[in-house]
């Protein structure tokens, strides 16, 4: 259908959320009840056009762009306004949608302390229209834009609803609000990145020049591939545009804003921050990095898999070492993007598909735990491990949940874990000719023992937090168990864990045929 | 390049002398009235130097407005002003050195560059005074707008400075500051 | 007779304006030397016009465009001087430093 | 024999001066009571000049001069005289409340402020010395007045003072430049100047003619060091001075300087190039890093918008300082599309900062704190005005970074590339204290013993606040309203 | 335009089947479901049933052992060879994942195994667990663990074989830990997941060498390219080194799961859940999933993986004696079976790696009735004195008549007394060590078999016989427990003539049957080559014996003897061998360190670093531009112009500096600054210019 082709879908699923937030915010604060609706609705309509794509779109020939549009935006520098979803991004896109209705069902009824629902749900689906949007961008500065858009609401909703409780900041003796801190730092990571990746592209732009007329356009700066990684400064523009990413995915060095962030950020916060937020950096990497400078990509690739590696061992011991139960699992984060990142520096299809699917997977099932843990802080008022314990006699339902979605996240097989960390390790076990396979085993070796220390610091969590005896401390405390917003946010998620664990092909259908040709266009601007 | 066979060099250089020496009083006096008159002194020699150079009617101007106008203006700040008549050690603050030095590498400056492009060449206009007609042709000519303008300046100007200078019906207590 | 002479005493005069900008702690004494650096340079517009023969006589307009300005600029400073001297009984510029950094 | 004017050309400046004259008839003739019709009168003659601009922008036929060249009217003279209005009506709508409330004198404000902005009209298309002369003068005449507004301040008064006396000083400096600029090539216009100046480039009077103009020019944009007036007098004088003088004599400093080196001597880049390099580093950086430890509000946006100017100075100096054509026109473009967008982001967060303090009642800003909690709206416009001046999407001070980095990048030489790598640091560092502002306003708790202001809000401030805010989102999502400045003005940058 | 449905269709065959098989093998992958089917009624509907979801557990263990019977005969009948899968995503164009299922020799019988043992198990659980709390958790992970093993049973590709395997995993953590009010259970359960974790890496590294070297998960497809030398097919990566890691590392997964020493530490521990769990988990069916993969790749370690099997035997050998050993000295009845069992898998492994497939399975095979039954005899026991250890037991026999009758037959079978099942299998073993030239193993075996009989004998004399020490009064259980005993003690009779060699008198063989043994072979790669005797060696079969019945009759002189303390009869002091075997040789603690160092210094380490160095490196960076902006405020703009031009205080000359300032706020300074800066920019570029 037209509706279909000439891109109003895809514009719809980006700006939509933009005018729920505009009406949202007309509506006066006292009818709280009609902007929740309006709010819901929006992002229903969002998800049902996401799933519409879904089904209407070509699997047989995912690589190719597919409901675009291609209008002129900035002329005057030759980027315009280029949106089109592939087998890569749909997806990623449809997640997206997804868990913005669920954040948005789950917070129906219990708002964060600065009670201000309408501003909240302006965030969000401000944050959506920022995701959606880079998930479909296919011009640099459009994705640069979206990029940025996304830093905004989160650093306002880490900011004014982040936990208030005084931090000391270590070797500075200064003691600020966590929220302020950890929103500072966030924007200030994020900014600092993608200040490297904006002179990344537009580098890009200006050396396009020469074979043919300058443009943003990413899929003419992948056909001038060859060229442009010929150039001397190519390394730097990789360079650039890998801070950029790095800092979002985060990888090793660059991770010391996550923690911070998830632990201060309300709980829907951390939900959409850890869902989608660290995708987007992954994202780049696959849509961006990889095929337009694939020579610097392969050079680059050995240290990107060290710096992965590095960070599945290093997050998964920092896990062993908390005490918030809600840091744990932003450092398990950290290890869980690294074996996306793992993925990605093998250049093969098994790594790159497992790269999409890891993030999918980690985007529900730590989105699951987030969601869990912000309820069980909701009911206990505490993050405390030590605190916390018996959560299972206390609240059946609840632990049963966070037994399960533990579980999943520790990989285990026939949940949607499993296939992200077991393709990665196939993938580095042969990766793409000319990378050092030895140095690619090794690492596929570490990447396994990294699943064991995962499974250690996710039971002895478990152990600590669901099972013994619950502290007397609770003893004459009431608790109510899942109430039935959460178990209506929850479920989908749930049933999509097991879903992906059991077929894959959910998301390796959409995504082979793009990986297919998206390696064999590097391998063929390599040679 | 200073042929000393002509007498006009002869009034010139005088009228230079007359100007540098009244300018340095102007800036050096201790006393404000002998200021003044040493900027009168200056102004009036550069009319002579005008003359010489048979710039007539700038000259005449430069007499009029200046000397008559301003001068005036100057005397009657200075009496407003109610600045001691007799010597006082007001007028240098500590930075005298510094400025010394900045106006000295200054002269230096521009003295350099002046000489080294215009040394040599003549003061050709010395005959022939340029008649005012022709410079009232230019100046209703290609320059009416700047001369439009400029009375819009000076209509700006003395607007603006009666309403700043006059004494207010309702001033606001002095000191205090209010956003 | 050649132009450089008169472009020295010109300098002169400007350099010695400067001078008294800098160095003076009197605000009129300070408009005295400003009226002095404009004086040097419409001698230096006529010594110009006076080697160049502009057909226009440009420099001599540019002169006279610099006196009617100047004209205005001491009305405007006198009115400044007024309006501090009546606030602060004191025309003494470092006086007026209470703004910094 | 009269010389032939075009009327058609000179529409704007005709219908700028019926609108001084018939403000300054009304102040005199109204009793004290209807002063407030002087404000009105002036808000609609500035909407009559504004309309033979646009006319005369919409029909292309291309250039016109009179006075045998020394007055042109091109797409570059007619933007800047556009912007330049437009300013001015902002900054009108802004001083309707300020004015009244303190019982000054409403006429002669209004007729300085016309006349301030004659000046600047006709700047924009002075092609000659004496012109452009002149029509500084009539910028800066009426503001240094205008900056001691409120006689019974003492701030106010020295802010006037030093304006005054460093404002001569420089005029001076620029007089003394344009006479030797005379001496050597001959004639007054620019054209003239142009072809003389190629074979002069390295004579040292020359060097100095140009430098002291450059000086005298870059003292009006405060570029460091000769930026030391501004801070004083932009806190002592009334805010929408304040607003006029940091937008609009800036933008009229930057145009003396475009058509300057641009028209005048653009054969001449070896010397001004370098120098604009100097002057753009050291601007961005001494800006950006004193306005860290500001706790005035209005003393941060001073340091502000010399930062600002040091970004604008950039695509400048990379124009001088890089060779090929191509970069050069871009990056003159760049320069204009970022004073375009600088001015309704500047004039916004003014009119922010007088909406503010009428709750605030001070200056500070930790005074300034919880702002959002007691009065959102406010709050919001800072939010949008304060993050626009820090370069973030979608507000429009992004695209005015991306075509200034963009330009930098572009320029091609070692020292161009350097100076972006000046400006990225500084983008970062401006970040920080626009941030902070927002924080205070958004994020702290209200400080304790702050009675709240008087609630009523004049309607000319909100509607400047509104005008501007649109402009400032319509130009971030869609940058062609601003890129529409740089590519129609890049023409002048082929010469003459 | 392929929509989403068809698109899951596409992109190559969906369905992929091998062999001939009738309607029973099509429809086979319903065992595989029911057990997943049925956890789900459980959590949904089970509180509501008497049993607390017993019922519906044991109606889906009724059907898969019905199920498994079907095959096992039809197997038997025709000799089919069945495989079929579907396939659930494909990455790149080769590696296909796949869900199928397998119906030959090797799974019938497992299915079989597993139908029986689960479904008395289960049985008997209704009875054992009547009035616990969170029966219906119990039950439901019961039937995800029966679930779990059939998936890894019948996987026909690496992949799903691992699924099953982890998820075995799983719910033995669930079930271990399942009273995990106290700390003590919830930690086993977590010690055995690590364990088993450890292991998996092997198996998971193992599994992704072989099958990307190959190009496909297919276990077909891996030992057709490994029984070819790999030389023809399109294999080129394959080489014998890869064959031999992989082979190793898939060993050392399946050590990990069948519990050979070193890795064994975590069964002992295992015992901590109940003894159903134990039963079925830990003696029949989960522990020999290792047995079963070693077997299900057989064709790999005959062929190219040769060199990797005299390692197997060295562990299999280790974990055979060892742990026998450590049964001496343990005083919970369960404890004693938990060691047992290590030992007898040491058997089996040993017997697999010296080539003796059917010996291997033949012993997995009997070794899962008369241990099961030994597990649930000891839970009856349990269950009456409500106590493990054997200090509180003594003279059952008089209360608990036929337990004691069937635990006797289980631990003769055990120990391999004619004509009981143990006796055939451990003889078969014995062959295969002999005709494999395995000398040094083969007595190690037949001293290991006397230790097996003199420690049971042990557990027999403390438990039945002597004096009852506990308190209270033991009762015999009721029918729902004893009747599977029963059963179970039938089975360990007749379970040994499924493979009878047969007796040799002169020239004619009597009593031959080697239905079994044809059985097993009815699979890919049959021709297997392990040897099977004409008839019964009686040299082997007497050492067996020997051996056994010496076994007995030590323990039964040291330990019939009452004493009035088990402590007192337990007098088995042997010097230096007591406190090590006591400590276990130390391998838990060795494990514990292990585990410490890694939770503790290890992570805390890494926590500073995080807090300390990085975050430190980026809060500098922050603060530095604050620092910077500070100093460039009171330093430059305060201090330096201050201190330059009030000319008072006379501060150290700034050298040569050509900008001079008046100070700030004084008009002056700025009319300085101005005239100067003017100069120096036009003095600088005279200079610049005029060379």
């Amino acid at each position: 259908m037209e509706l279909l082709d000439n891109g109003t879908v895809l514009s719809l699923i980006t700006f939509l959320p933009l005018v729920g937030a505009l009406v949202v915010g007309l509506i006066p604060r006292a009818q709280e009840e009609a902007y929740k609706w309006a709010a819901l609705i929006t992002a229903l309509v969002v998800g049902v056009l996401s799933i519409v794509v879904a089904f209407v779109f070509d699997y047989g020939d995912s690589a190719k762009f597919q409901f675009g549009t291609d209008l002129s935006w900035i002329e005057s520098i030759g980027s315009n306004f280029h949106i089109g979803v592939d087998g890569i991004s749909l997806p990623m896109l449809v997640l997206s949608a997804v868990i913005t209705i669920l954040a948005i069902i789950y917070s129906w009824d219990h708002w964060e302390e600065p009670r201000n629902p309408k501003a909240f749900l302006i965030l969000m689906l401000l944050l959506e229209t920022g995701m959606n949007g880079t998930f479909v961008a296919l011009d640099l500065i459009l994705f640069f834009i979206f990029f940025e858009l996304v830093l905004l609401p989160m650093y306002f909703m880490i900011g004014i609803w982040g936990d208030k409780s005084p931090r000391t900041i270590a070797m500075f003796n200064l003691t600020t609000e966590t929220r302020l801190y950890a929103s500072i730092k966030f924007f200030l990571f994020t900014l600092f990145g993608s200040a490297f990746m904006l002179l990344s592209f537009l580098g890009l732009y200006f050396n396009s020049g020469d074979a043919g007329a300058r443009t943003f356009d990413i899929p003419k700066l992948i056909e001038m591939a060859p060229h442009l990684s010929a150039l001397p400064i190519a390394g730097w523009l990789f360079a650039g545009m890998f801070l950029g990413f790095a800092v979002k995915v985060p990888m090793w060095p660059f991770h010391t804003w996550l923690p911070d962030a998830h632990t201060a950020a309300p709980t829907v916060g951390s939900v959409l921050l850890a869902a989608i937020l660290l995708k987007l950096g992954s994202y780049g990497f696959i849509r961006i990095a990889l095929p337009i400078l694939p020579e610097q990509a392969m050079q680059w690739a050995p240290t990107i898999a060290i710096l992965a590696v590095i960070g599945i061992i290093y997050g998964s011991l920092a896990c062993l070492a908390q005490t918030d139960m809600k840091r744990l699992i932003a450092f398990s984060s950290v290890g869980h993007m690294g074996f996306v990142m793992l993925g990605i520096s093998t250049m093969t299809e098994a790594g790159i598909n497992a790269a999409i699917i890891g993030m999918v997977a980690h985007g529900v099932i730590t989105g699951m735990l987030f969601f869990v843990a912000g309820s069980m802080h909701h009911r206990y008022h505490t993050r405390d491990m030590a605190r916390l314990g018996g959560n299972a006699t206390l609240m059946p339902k609840m632990g049963f949940i966070l037994g399960f979605i533990a579980m999943a996240s520790l990989g285990l097989p026939g949940l949607a874990g499993f296939w992200g960390e077991f393709m990665a390790l196939l993938g580095a076990f042969r990766p793409a000719a000319g990378l050092p396979v030895g140095l690619f085993q090794t690492a596929m070796v570490i990447g396994a023992v990294g699943t064991v220390l995962t499974a250690g610091y996710l039971l002895w969590m478990l152990q600590k937090v669901n099972l013994g005896e619950p502290k007397e401390e609770w003893a004459g405390h009431e608790f109510h168990d899942v109430d039935k917003f959460e178990m209506a946010a929850w479920v989908p998620l749930l049933l999509a864990t097991v879903a992906i664990g059991v077929y894959p092909r959910l998301v390796l259908g959409s995504t082979n045929g793009a990986v297919k040709e998206l390696v064999s266009t590097i391998l063929e601007n390599l040679a | 390049m200073m042929d000393f066979t002509e007498p006009v060099t002869w009034v010139a250089s005088i009228l230079g002398l007359a100007i540098a020496t009244s300018g340095f009083i102007v800036v050096t006096s201790k006393n404000l009235i002998h200021a003044a008159l040493g900027l009168v002194g200056a102004l009036a020699g550069t009319a002579g130097l005008f003359l010489v150079l048979s710039a007539e009617f700038v000259a005449w101007v430069l007499v009029l407005v200046y000397i008559g106008a301003v001068l005036v203006l100057f005397l009657f700040g200075i009496m407003i002003t109610r600045a001691p008549v007799g010597y006082d050690v007001d007028l240098d603050n500590d930075r005298k050195v510094i400025a010394a030095v900045g106006a000295g590498s200054l002269f230096i400056l521009t003295s350099f560059a002046a000489l080294d492009s215009f040394g040599d060449t003549a003061l050709l206009g010395i005959g022939d005074p340029t008649s005012t007609g022709d410079l009232a042709d230019a100046l209703l000519g290609r320059f009416v707008l700047p001369f439009e303008l400029v009375s819009f300046v000076l209509l700006a100007a003395l607007i603006g400075g009666i309403t700043v200078a006059r004494k207010d019906a309702t001033p606001i207590a002095v000191g205090e500051t209010e956003e | 007779m050649t132009l450089g002479p008169v472009l020295v005493l010109a300098a002169l005069l400007f350099s010695m304006g400067v001078y008294g900008v800098l160095a003076r702690r009197n605000a009129v004494t300070v408009l005295l030397a400003v009226e002095l650096m404009l004086n040097a340079v419409n001698i230096n517009l006529v010594a110009f016009q006076s080697a160049l023969q502009s057909p226009q006589a440009l420099g001599q307009i540019f002169a006279i465009f610099v006196i009617t300005v100047a004209a205005a600029e001491v009305g405007i400073g006198l009115a400044i001087v007024l309006l501090i001297f009546r606030n602060r009984r004191s025309a003494n510029l470092d006086d007026f430093a209470t703004m910094k950094g | 024999m009269g010389p032939t004017l075009d009327y058609l050309a000179l529409a704007p400046e005709l219908a700028l001066v019926a609108t001084l004259m018939a403000v300054l008839t009304a102040d005199i003739v109204l009793p004290h009571a209807q002063k407030y019709w002087t404000a009105v009168l002036s808000v609609l003659g500035l909407t009559v000049t504004a309309l033979p601009i646009l006319f005369l922008l919409l029909s292309d036929e291309g250039t016109r001069t009179m006075l045998d060249g020394s007055y042109v009217v091109d797409d570059f003279a007619l933007i800047f005289k556009g912007l330049f209005v437009a300013a001015g009506y902002i900054v009108i709508l802004m001083s309707v409340s300020y004015i009244e409330s303190d019982r000054y004198y409403q006429g002669e404000y209004y007729f300085l402020l016309l006349a301030s902005i004659l000046g600047s009209v006709v700047m924009a298309s002075a092609r000659d010395l004496i012109l452009l002369f002149v029509g500084l003068e009539l910028v800066s005449g009426p503001l240094f007045l205008l900056a001691g507004w409120r006689k019974g301040d003492v701030k106010s008064n020295e802010a006037s003072l030093k304006f005054y006396l460093l404002g001569v000083l420089s005029a001076a400096i620029l007089l003394y430049g344009m006479s030797f600029l005379y001496g050597l090539t001959g004639t007054v216009d620019f054209a003239g100047i142009s072809e003389a100046s190629e074979r002069l480039s390295h004579t040292p009077a020359f060097i100095m003619a140009v430098l002291f103009v450059m000086v005298g020019f870059a003292f009006k944009i405060s570029a460091v060091p000769f930026h030391f007036w501004a801070p004083d007098t932009y806190e002592g004088a009334p805010t929408p001075v304040t607003a006029y003088m940091s937008v609009s004599s800036k933008a009229a400093g930057f145009v003396g300087m475009l058509i300057v080196t641009y028209v005048a001597f653009p054969d001449a880049s070896n010397i001004w190039g370098p120098a604009l390099w100097i002057m753009a580093a050291l601007t961005m950086t001494v800006g950006n890093l004193t306005a860290l430890r500001q706790t005035n509000i209005v003393r941060l946006l001073a340091y502000s918008s010399i930062a600002q100017a040091g970004f604008m100075l950039v695509p400048f100096a990379v124009a001088g300082v890089s060779s090929d054509p191509d970069a050069i026109a871009a990056a003159f473009g760049a320069t204009v599309t970022y004073i375009a967008i600088y001015t309704f982001m500047n004039l916004g967060a003014f009119a922010v900062v007088i909406a503010g303090a009428r709750y605030t009642r001070s200056g500070d800003i930790d005074k300034w704190a919880g702002l959002a909690s007691y009065q959102p709206g406010v709050a919001l416009f800072g939010l949008i005005f304060f993050l626009s001046l820090a370069g973030i999407p979608p507000l429009a001070g992004w695209y005015a970074k991306l075509v200034m980095f963009s330009a930098a990048i572009g320029g091609g030489s070692v020292w161009t590339a350097v100076l972006a790598g000046i400006a990225a640091i500084n983008a970062v560092i401006a970040f920080y204290y626009y941030a902070r502002v927002v924080k205070a306003m958004w994020f702290d708790p209200v400080p304790e013993g702050h009675v709240a202001g008087k609630p009523e809000q004049s309607r000319s401030l909100q509607l400047a606040l509104v005008i501007t805010m649109l402009f400032v989102i319509a130009a971030g999502i869609y940058p062609a309203i601003s890129a529409y400045f740089g590519d129609t003005v890049a023409s002048i940058a082929g010469g003459g | 335009m392929t929509n989403l449905f068809l698109a899951l269709a596409s992109e190559g065959e969906k369905v992929v089947e091998f062999g001939a098989g009738g309607q029973l093998q099509e429809w086979a992958w319903l065992i595989l479901v029911a057990p997943f089917v049925a956890y789900v009624l459980i959590l949904a509907y089970g509180k509501k049933l008497k049993y607390e979801g017993g019922e519906i557990a044991v109606g889906m263990m009724a059907f898969v052992f019905g199920y498994g019977l079907l095959l096992w005969v039809d197997t038997i009948r025709n000799h089919t060879v069945f495989e079929k899968s579907i396939e659930i995503g494909r990455v790149g164009n080769g590696m296909v994942f796949e869900w199928g299922w397998v119906v030959d020799g090797l799974s019938s019988m497992m299915y079989f195994v597993v139908g029986t043992v689960g479904l008395l198990v289960f049985t008997y659980a209704l009875g054992y667990m009547k009035g616990e709390r969170r029966n219906t958790f119990f039950y439901a992970s019961f039937s995800l663990f029966a679930g779990a093993m059939l998936v890894l049973v019948a996987s026909a590709n690496l992949a799903q074989l691992i699924v099953g395997w982890e998820l075995v995993g799983v719910a033995s953590y669930l079930l271990i830990g399942h009273y995990w009010e106290d700390k003590a259970n919830s930690s086993a359960g977590m010690k055995a997941f690590f364990t088993n974790k450890v292991a998996d890496v092997g198996l998971i590294v193992g599994a992704l060498a072989l099958s990307v070297s190959v190009g496909s998960f297919r276990i077909k497809d891996i030992l057709e390219v490994a029984t070819h030398n790999g030389d023809s097919l399109n294999a080129p990566f394959f080489g014998s080194t890869v064959a031999v890691a992989g082979a190793l590392l898939l060993f050392f997964g399946a050590m990990g799961k069948s519990a050979q020493f070193p890795l064994h530490i975590w069964l002992p521990d295992a015992m901590a859940g109940p003894t159903p769990v134990s039963a079925l988990m830990h003696a029949a069916t989960m522990v020999t999933a290792g047995i079963y993969l070693m077997a299900r790749m057989f064709p790999l370690y005959q062929e190219m993986a040769t060199a990797a099997r005299p390692i197997m035997i060295a562990v299999g050998a280790a974990t055979l004696f060892l742990t026998g050993l450590i049964a001496l000295v343990q005083n919970d009845i369960k404890k004693v079976l938990a060691y047992s069992t290590v030992s007898q898998l040491g058997y089996m492994m040993v017997a697999i790696a010296a080539g003796g497939y059917t010996a291997a399975l033949f012993h997995l095979f009997t070794h899962a009735f008369f241990k099961a039954l030994l597990f649930l005899g000891a839970g009856s026991v349990i269950h009456g004195v409500h106590s493990n250890n054997m200090s509180d037991m003594g003279g059952l026999r008089k209360y608990m008549p036929r337990t004691f009758w069937t635990f006797i037959i289980g631990s003769g079978a055990l120990a391999g007394i004619i004509p009981l099942a143990g006796f055939f299998s451990k003889d078969e073993i014995l062959g295969t060590l002999d005709y494999g030239g395995y000398t040094a193993v083969l007595w190690i075996a037949i001293g290991g078999a006397f230790v097996t009989a003199f420690y049971m004998t042990r557990a027999v004399a403390l438990t039945f016989f002597g004096s009852y020490k506990g308190h209270g009064h033991p009762h015999e259980s009721e029918a729902l427990m004893t009747v599977p005993l029963m059963i179970l003690a039938g089975f360990s009779v007749v379970a040994g003539a499924v493979n009878m060699a047969g007796f040799k008198f002169g020239e004619s063989i009597v009593l031959r049957y080697t239905g079994f043994t044809e059985w097993l072979a009815t699979r890919d790669f049959s021709p297997l080559g392990d040897h099977h005797p004409e008839a019964l060696e009686w040299g082997l079969a007497l050492y067996g014996t020997v051996a056994a019945v010496g076994g007995i009759a030590l323990g039964w002189m040291l330990f019939s003897k009452d004493a009035e303390t088990q402590e007192a009869r337990d007098r088995l002091s042997i010097p230096v061998l007591y406190p090590i075997l006591r400590a276990k040789y130390y391998l838990d603690d060795v494990a514990l360190a292990l585990v410490g160092v890694i939770k503790g210094p290890a992570a805390r380490f890494v926590d500073w670093t995080n807090t300390y160095i990085f975050d430190t490196i980026v809060n500098s960076f922050g603060f530095a531009a604050g620092w910077v902006g500070k100093v460039v405020y009171n330093v430059a703009d305060q201090g330096i112009i201050d201190g330059i031009f009030n000319g008072s205080a006379g501060v150290a000359s700034v050298a040569g500096g050509w900008l001079r300032k008046i100070q700030t706020g004084k008009i002056q300074q700025y009319a300085g600054a101005l005239v100067i800066g003017a100069v120096a920019l036009v003095v600088g570029f005279v200079i610049f210019n005029s060379n």
